[in-house]
């Protein structure tokens, strides 16, 4: 599929993931024995890049296989075939031992503020097992730095995940991820189970971050208005293939494939609705189920 | 147009906690009327007790009236309030996977909600039931299917075939599309409207999301803290806030924005029940006074007003 | 072990400890003669049910506890008194040299098979034992040399040198005479000359004797007699109680007695059995053979208050291996009396005291019921003794019998006449003592004055050398419905006889 | 569905295979040459010999199981040790015993935790649910025995109502079979039952949680009718389970009040076997309660199938 | 809000009463417990002797008190093995490939075939009867049942995202099963020990009738049920003390199993 690989923009700007021709395959629990187990195929070669310092976006809905993709990047899945090449190494067929300059490089953030630090640990030791899994001393300072940094307070460290609210539990997630000064952060659906008061306090922090520490951001959701927000770029994702790729501006004010046109019709937004637009519009471009 | 649904001073307490203070809630006949509020607003409780399907221990106070029910909803024993419900009013919930049994064909499942108010026989409502399935756009075979073989799209609008079987006069949706994918939840939010406008039934519609609010609704209330801090005209309400909280919403909300950085509201929405005396959003206006400490009264009409003592669009001292 | 130890039968064996109920011939109450009422039916309950029917390859008390005398039938029996008496032999002469036997056979007697029975079915029965028969018991029969039919009713017994032990082991299955044609299916078809015919057999429940119409001699009242298995002391009362059964042939809880000794719809039997009580000693061991502390054990222990204890006073205190049913016995309590103080003397000298005894008890009710009260008393008189659960018989047999790994158990011997047999080098107790030998050989070869005379003095030679320590003899204890008569008193020899029993 | 058929039956066959190995190989350890034990200990060596031979004990143990698992397959268990009767006839007449006990001991269970448990889930903040729950908790409380010795007491002893203890198969006396039936399956079913009282309420409860329940409500149905309609059928999944491993415990377990209330079943009969060391015996009755067990098993399989649509095909 | 239910509260106390016996036995009794007097045999209850004494004029009081001990060994090993065995083969299902893990629950179903009774009477068999093969077999027997709660609960834990996050981090899988799995697993093993614990008194009791359970002298109430058979009609009370005893037992552990579930469902309590 060469004409989905993604237009380099700028060719000076090193490349920080590269991923070509990915393919992951899931076999189904058989229903059978006579017939071979059936397959999911999750990623049907998938290929894309992402410069240094770059805000990716990815969008699509769910089991468009975005979550598998961001699994292999983060090197924590196998792929069927394909490549994951991240800063200059092929990662998809290392060992676990050698993945250790990944592990530290690329960290991520999750969706489920509920699901995403294990209840039964400190915040102090949540922000600091990427550090000590790496063998750098966990100091209380660089624990209280990270604190600082996603806006909490130094004693947060003491207390236990269920004493926090979502976004305060978003917070901490992102202070864990930082913890080992990656230079990728993946973040899967963040801000999604947030509140819309507090969706926007995370959006900025991780905004923030990124520019500060200079850090290359990949952004996945299926909001494409929070992606268009975040993202300087975006693939769109449809049944484990990119169906388009294109700066976010441009793909949400003329979007090519005949997908992305009904995904962003399908969007509601307050202008629209106060200009008149009725729930008949969203459905412009046809509909599916 | 006579209201179809009337709630006045209706509270909802969890032992000695207040869940929902006070609210008042008017739908008339056709009319599309939004409820607005994050996790914690009380939105679900307000819609539950409305129907009486409050948790065991939950209490509800105040009172509910339906048009065409000649007693108090409020209290009211289940033998009552199992004849209204699925006849008079009925209802579209968040989460489309689990609510249908999955032991059931849907065909069953849809026919029963009419069989239950003895409104069609058994051959009528199984032709009834394909007819429904008909008018949300799922085949005929549906009817044989188990839950599990649809998928979530399908299967809310298999939940929306069954609460519109009896032509209800209000028709309540609790985050009927937030589970599922923009492009689903476009066409759920069209077979609601449609379903309905048809119907000339009452729609009272349960959001947090303010452009599907927006889309859906011809007028809005905003609830935060168990409370409704401001009502009106969607127009109205989505383009002149008068609370700070409805202000500081839709600034956060807005993603068009040029600039980098969002508006936000400070702090974090407290959980249900935990949320100051006095004005419910005072910990995290930035306009608070002392006076807020006193809760504000609500200032216009039942329809169109809000409860804020420093409300925008007005000079403050 | 080999297969004989003596020309006397190793007549213990698991059956020992199993409790057989064996009932004498004579029973106490009036027998009905040939023609009562004879379509009742009669239920008993018992506790250990037959693996098999075949005691030629079985062994165990229970087989024949049920089919000799019932179904099949010796050529001379016991009576009530133990004394040996004629039945199918109407009479029997013996040579001067005591070594050659001549029985003169009923003529009428006839197999359930419809088969005469004659001398060559007891040559048959005799030579079957040495060939046929697995069990150890057959060793009883080796010391006979040649047994050949003089004519159809007069059947020669040549041995190969005097034994009084002889005839009186022909008085148990030893002794049961079969037809030539009737052995084919043992273990399931028994064939008998006996006064009933085995019927059916529920395994697990119950074993259905009726009544042979066609017995050569009286015939019982029972038309029907049914032995019910119980596994459970409780579970045999609760059957009399509500009615399942209507006698029941062992009790095995004398405490629950008082139920029905309250109860004037209950007769209570109580009488003699041939089931001492042993607290083995392992006599090989360093410890053992030191007489001082055999004798200290014997004496630490207080036997009325024990027999109070662990079997609710029932049962008969005796001081050596002799039950009273036995012509030579005597009172030989009085060898070793309780005395507490002598004890710890006794053992304190020998070094006893203080050391660890392993206490190697079966699972059996009597066993470890008499254990922890053996085991309180001889620490009270300064030794240690350790309680160990051996389960019976698989576990005990191998551990306690056959490899003798062990200080000390407690077993009912319920042989009749074991004396010899139970104490013995080769057996488990390994008591190995020539002068005892030399009074048992001379009562098995000589007339009948020697053997009691010889007996009396191996006896009394056992008590004072304190090789064991007889806690008591087990009482034959029956409970029954008042109306049920012809219930043994005694149970002294390995059969319950069914043909007596009338109401 | 039928595939899923032949592969559960695929399952079912495998476990079997490997579990006859096991009980062979357990029997292979157990100490106490069965031979010996048949002949008594004073049995000359010339003669055990002898016996094992005639036994086949003497040849290589993979022959044995061999032997052994043919003879399974035919139906044939072999001639004990001890008896030398043909053990077939006899496991099944036990087997046959043990299962009218233990299938009369589910029914009652049954009987009294469908409703208790529901009612227990249904009421379970008042009172009534809370009595019934205590009363559960005592009932699960009690060993199975003691029940069976105090029913004994009550209802045969005392008041004569009922035989204390027995059996009588059903084709020989009906009406006797049914009085000695009574209280033993009571005994049983009462004990079960509050165990599954248990498991019913969590099932209930769980299901009184669900969405679909809140849905069928809000279609109109009152909460009893809505539990009865849409709630049972969907608790019934975990119940059937339990049921499932209920049974299977009962068939051995069943062997406490087999001896409480002298009932020749399978239980007595292992019981027999292990302290008689009918080695062969007791391999065969081993191996036909695990034979049982992965039967019920099995069924509990197939019957989820037909409780749970879901689990018929994945669309 | 967590707060502490009525079952936990009753099951938290018997337990903690029955330990607390089982700890002062140790160092007081009203009388030895083994001490064999045939001169007090089958005294009524009295002041002298509370619950009066057996047939072995044993006093009863100080049976149940010594008793106790056996009760908590005997839950305590098969407790033992069944999470020993039972946690690591949970945790290692869960955290596997499909294959393997369809192996381990395999042959954890066909343990299941193997009921606690069952197995408990063959290891008497070899190993000989005493309460430590019993309960050694009981505990065996409960394996599966540990081992399906604990696979279901890890795999749970398997799916979240601090597990994932962890690897991310890149924590080895021990590490993981250790710091994020277990811990997080233990409120399911606190629940099943509970729950087992019952289960493996009873067993004993039910072993002791069956003459497969604690060998005399030691004092256990399920040989205390089963010596009293005989005497239930002089004596009920011998039966009806050790009887009770083992009931709040098992009232104890069930009740705490069920106070710890509710404790620690949060399905249970709707609310935080």
């Amino acid at each position: 599929m060469p004409e989905h690989i993604p237009t380099v923009h700028d060719l000076e700007t090193p490349t920080a993931i590269r991923v070509v021709d990915l393919v992951r395959d899931y076999p189904r629990p058989r229903t059978s024995l006579l017939q071979p187990a059936p397959v999911v195929h999750a990623l049907r070669g998938v290929s894309l890049e992402v410069k240094q310092g770059e805000r990716f976006g990815i969008v699509g809905e769910s089991g468009c296989g975005k979550s598998t993709l961001l699994r292999l990047i983060a090197a924590l899945d196998r792929a069927t075939s394909g490549h994951v090449i991240v800063e200059d190494t092929d990662i998809t067929r290392l060992p676990e031992r050698r993945l250790r300059s990944l592990r530290e490089n690329l960290q991520l953030v999750f969706q489920d503020p509920m699901s995403s630090l294990d209840p039964r640990m400190r915040v102090r030791d949540i922000i600091a097992e990427p550090l000590v899994v790496q063998g750098h001393p966990a100091s209380g300072e660089r624990v209280r730095e990270l604190l600082e940094a996603v806006g909490l307070s130094a004693d947060a460290g003491d207390r236990y995940p269920h004493q926090f609210s979502g976004g305060q539990r978003q917070r901490i997630s992102i202070a864990r991820a930082l913890a080992p000064r990656p230079r990728i952060l993946i973040a899967d659906e963040p801000v999604s189970a947030l509140d819309v008061s507090v969706r926007a306090q995370v959006l900025n922090l991780i905004s923030e971050l990124v520019d500060e520490l200079n850090l290359t951001l990949v952004f996945v959701s299926h909001d494409l208005s929070v992606v268009k927000h975040v993202c300087d770029r975006v693939a769109v994702m449809n049944a484990g293939q990119i169906v388009e790729t294109g700066y976010t501006g441009d793909v949400y004010a003329a979007p090519q494939h005949p997908y992305t046109q009904r995904l962003v019709s399908a969007i509601p937004t307050l202008q629209r609705a106060l200009s008149g637009a009725t729930t008949a519009d969203l459905l412009a471009k046809g509909e599916s189920a | 147009m006579n209201d179809v649904l009337t709630v006045r001073g209706l509270s909802v307490t969890v032992r000695d906690t207040a869940l929902v203070s006070d609210v008042d809630l008017t739908v008339g006949a056709g009319e599309r009327v939004g409820l607005i509020g994050e996790s914690g607003s009380g939105k679900s409780l307000t819609a539950l007790s409305i129907l009486g399907l409050l948790p065991e221990d939950v209490r509800a106070g105040g009172s509910v009236r339906l048009d065409g029910v000649d007693h108090e909803m409020v209290g009211a024993n289940e033998r009552r309030m199992s004849r209204v419900r699925g006849r008079d009013i009925a209802m579209v919930f968040q989460e489309p996977m689990t609510a249908l049994n999955p032991t059931m064909r849907i065909g069953d499942q849809i026919a029963e909600s009419m069989l239950i108010h003895k409104t069609l026989a058994k051959p009528a409502a199984r032709t009834a039931a394909a007819d429904l399935l008909e008018r949300v756009q799922l085949p005929a075979e549906t009817l044989r299917a188990y839950p599990h073989q649809l998928s979530g799209g399908q299967r809310q609008r298999v939940v929306l075939a069954l609460a519109l079987a009896n032509d209800p006069a209000l028709l309540i949706c609790d985050e009927p599309t937030t589970a599922l994918d923009v492009t689903v939840q476009a066409l759920v939010l069209d077979l609601i409207v449609r379903g309905v406008v048809d119907r000339s039934s009452a729609l009272l519609f349960i959001t947090h999301d303010l452009a599907v609010v927006a889309t859906v609704c011809e007028r809005v209330l905003v609830m935060y803290g168990g409370r409704v801090v401001e009502a009106g005209p969607v127009n109205e309400v989505f383009t002149r806030p008068r609370h700070r909280y409805t202000e500081g919403l839709l600034a956060a909300s807005d993603l068009e924005t040029t600039s980098r950085r969002l508006t936000t509201i400070p702090g974090n929405v407290p959980p249900a029940g935990r949320f100051p005396s006095g004005c419910v959003f005072r910990t995290r206006c930035a306009h608070a006074t002392a006076l807020c400490e006193e809760t504000p009264e609500w200032t216009g009409s039942e329809t169109e007003g809000f409860a804020c003592h420093h409300p925008a669009g007005v000079t403050n001292a | 072990m080999k297969p004989s130890f003596s020309t006397r039968a190793v007549a213990f064996l698991a059956s020992a400890a199993l409790l057989a109920v064996t009932a004498c011939s004579a029973g106490s109450g009036t027998s009905s003669g040939s023609s009562p009422g004879g379509d009742q039916n009669l239920s008993i309950g018992l506790v250990a049910e037959p693996a098999s029917l075949d005691f030629t390859t079985t062994d165990g008390a229970a087989i024949p506890q049920v089919l000799l005398g019932n179904v099949y039938e010796t050529l001379v029996k016991q009576d009530d008194s133990g004394k040996i008496v004629p039945s199918l032999a109407k009479s029997w002469t013996v040579s001067p040299d005591r070594k050659t036997y001549t029985f003169d056979l009923v003529d009428n007697a006839k197999f359930t098979n419809d088969k005469q029975f004659t001398a060559n079915d007891a040559v048959f029965s005799i030579n079957r034992v040495k060939t046929a028969w697995t069990t150890s018991l057959k060793a009883a029969m080796d010391v006979v040399s040649q047994a050949k039919a003089l004519s159809p009713t007069q059947l020669q017994v040549t041995l190969a040198k005097p034994s009084n032990d002889w005839l009186f082991r022909m008085t148990t299955r030893i002794g049961a005479m079969f037809s030539e044609s009737g052995v084919s299916a043992l273990a399931t078809a028994p064939v008998g000359s006996g006064p009933f015919k085995f019927s059916k057999w529920n395994r697990g429940d119950s074993i259905v004797m009726v009544r042979n119409d066609s017995y050569w001699g009286s015939k019982p009242y029972f038309q029907q007699i049914t032995l019910k298995y119980f596994k459970d002391a409780t579970a045999l009362n609760n059957a009399l109680l509500t009615g399942t059964i209507n006698v029941i042939g062992t009790v095995q809880a004398p405490e629950a007695l008082s139920q029905f000794t309250s109860n004037d719809k209950y007769q209570v039997i109580e009488g003699t059995t041939n089931g001492e009580v042993l607290l083995s000693f392992n006599n090989s061991l360093p410890l053992f053979k030191d007489v001082r502390t055999r004798q200290g054990i014997r004496m630490a222990i207080d036997h009325k208050a024990l027999l109070d204890t662990c079997w609710a006073g029932r049962g008969k205190l005796i001081g050596s291996m002799v039950p009273p049913t036995d012509p030579w016995y005597e009172d030989l309590t009085g060898v070793a009396p309780y005395d507490l103080a002598k004890a710890k003397s006794l053992l304190q000298a020998s070094g006893a005291a203080g050391k660890t005894l392993r206490l190697r008890l079966p699972t059996l009710p009597y066993a470890t019921s008499c254990g922890q009260v053996v085991k309180s008393q001889l620490e009270q008189a300064g030794l240690k003794v350790a309680i160990d659960q051996l389960e019976f018989p698989a576990a005990w047999l191998t551990t306690v019998f056959k490899n003798a790994d062990y200080d000390m158990s407690i077993i009912a011997h319920v042989e009749p006449r074991d004396l010899g047999a139970v104490f013995n080098a080769k057996y488990y107790t390994r008591y190995d003592d020539p002068t005892l030998q030399g009074y048992l050989a001379a009562a098995d070869s000589g007339d009948e004055a020697a053997q009691v005379d010889n007996m009396k003095k191996a006896a009394r030679r056992l008590s004072e050398q304190a090789a064991g320590d007889w806690l008591f003899l087990l009482p034959n204890l029956m409970v029954a419905d008042k109306s049920v008569k012809g219930l043994p008193t005694n149970a002294i020899t390995e059969n319950f006889d069914l043909s007596k029993l009338a109401r | 569905m039928i595939l899923r058929l032949i592969e559960r039956t695929g399952v079912f066959l495998v476990s079997l295979a490997v579990s006859s190995v096991l009980v062979f190989a357990f029997m292979a350890v157990l100490p106490g040459d069965p031979a010996r034990v048949a002949l008594g200990v004073n049995a000359s060596d010339e003669a055990v010999a002898e016996l094992r031979r005639q036994f086949g004990l003497d040849r290589p143990l993979p022959t044995q199981y061999f032997d052994w698992l043919g003879g399974l397959l035919h139906g044939d268990l072999g001639t004990s040790y001890v008896s030398k009767v043909a053990i077939g006839p006899q496991v099944f007449d036990r087997l046959q015993v043990t299962l009218w006990l233990v299938v009369a001991g589910m029914i009652i269970a049954l009987v009294v935790a469908a409703p208790a448990g529901t009612v227990m889930a249904a009421r379970h903040r008042k009172i009534s649910g809370l009595a019934l729950s205590a009363f559960s908790q005592v009932g699960v409380a009690v060993p199975a025995f003691l029940a069976g010795i105090l029913l004994i007491v009550v209802f045969a002893v005392r008041l004569g109502w009922l035989p204390a203890n027995g059996w009588t198969p059903p084709a020989q006396d009906p009406a006797m079979f049914l009085k000695q039936l009574i209280l033993p399956a009571l005994s049983l079913g009462l004990v079960q039952g509050a165990v599954l009282t248990r498991y019913v309420r969590s099932a209930v409860l769980e299901v009184l949680r669900e969405d679909y329940l809140r849905t069928a409500r809000a279609k109109g149905l009152r909460p009893f009718q809505a539990l009865w309609r849409h709630g049972l059928r969907n608790a019934a999944v975990p119940v059937v389970t339990v049921l499932g491993l209920q049974l299977a415990t009962l068939l051995i377990g069943a062997v406490v009040v087999e001896r409480v209330f002298v009932i020749p079943g399978l239980g007595s009969l292992l019981l027999d076997g292990v302290s008689n060391r009918d080695l062969l015996l007791v391999q065969d009755v081993v191996m036909v309660l695990v034979i049982a067990v992965l039967l019920v098993n099995f069924v509990v399989d197939l019957l989820y199938v037909a409780l749970d649509p879901r689990l018929r095909t994945a669309s | 809000m967590k707060r502490l239910n009525p079952s936990l509260i009753a099951g938290g106390v018997i337990v903690a009463v029955i330990v607390l016996m089982a700890l002062v036995s140790f160092v007081w009794t009203p009388y030895d417990a083994t001490l064999v007097s045939p001169a007090s045999r089958l005294l009524e209850p009295s002041w002298s002797h509370w619950l009066g004494t057996d047939k072995f004029g044993r006093d009863v009081l100080s049976q149940i008190m010594v008793g106790s001990r056996t009760t908590l060994f005997v839950g305590v090993v098969a407790v033992g093995v069944a999470a020993v065995i039972g946690v690591p083969l949970g945790i290692l299902a869960a955290m596997v490939r499909r294959w393997p893990s369809e192996v381990i629950m395999r042959a954890n179903d066909l343990l299941l075939a193997f009921p606690a009774l069952l197995l408990a009477i063959m290891f008497g068999a070899v190993f000989g009867a005493s309460t430590l093969t019993a309960m050694v077999a009981i505990g065996i027997a409960s394996v599966p049942s540990f081992a399906r709660v604990i696979r279901s609960g890890a795999l749970q834990v398997m799916r979240t995202e601090y597990v994932l996050a962890a690897r991310a981090a890149g924590r080895q899988p021990f590490p993981i099963a250790l710091r994020h799995v277990l811990p997080n697993v233990t409120s399911l093993i606190t629940v099943q020990a509970s729950v087992s614990f019952a289960i493996a008194v009873l067993a004993e009791a039910a072993l002791s009738f069956l003459g497969y359970g604690t060998p005399p002298p030691t004092p256990s109430w399920g040989r205390m049920l089963q010596e009293s058979q005989e005497f239930l009609f002089s004596a009920p009370r011998l039966a009806i003390f050790p009887g009770i005893a083992i009931a709040i037992a098992v009232l104890g552990f069930n009740l705490l199993g069920d106070g710890l579930r509710d404790r620690f469902d949060p399905k249970l309590e709707d609310r935080r």
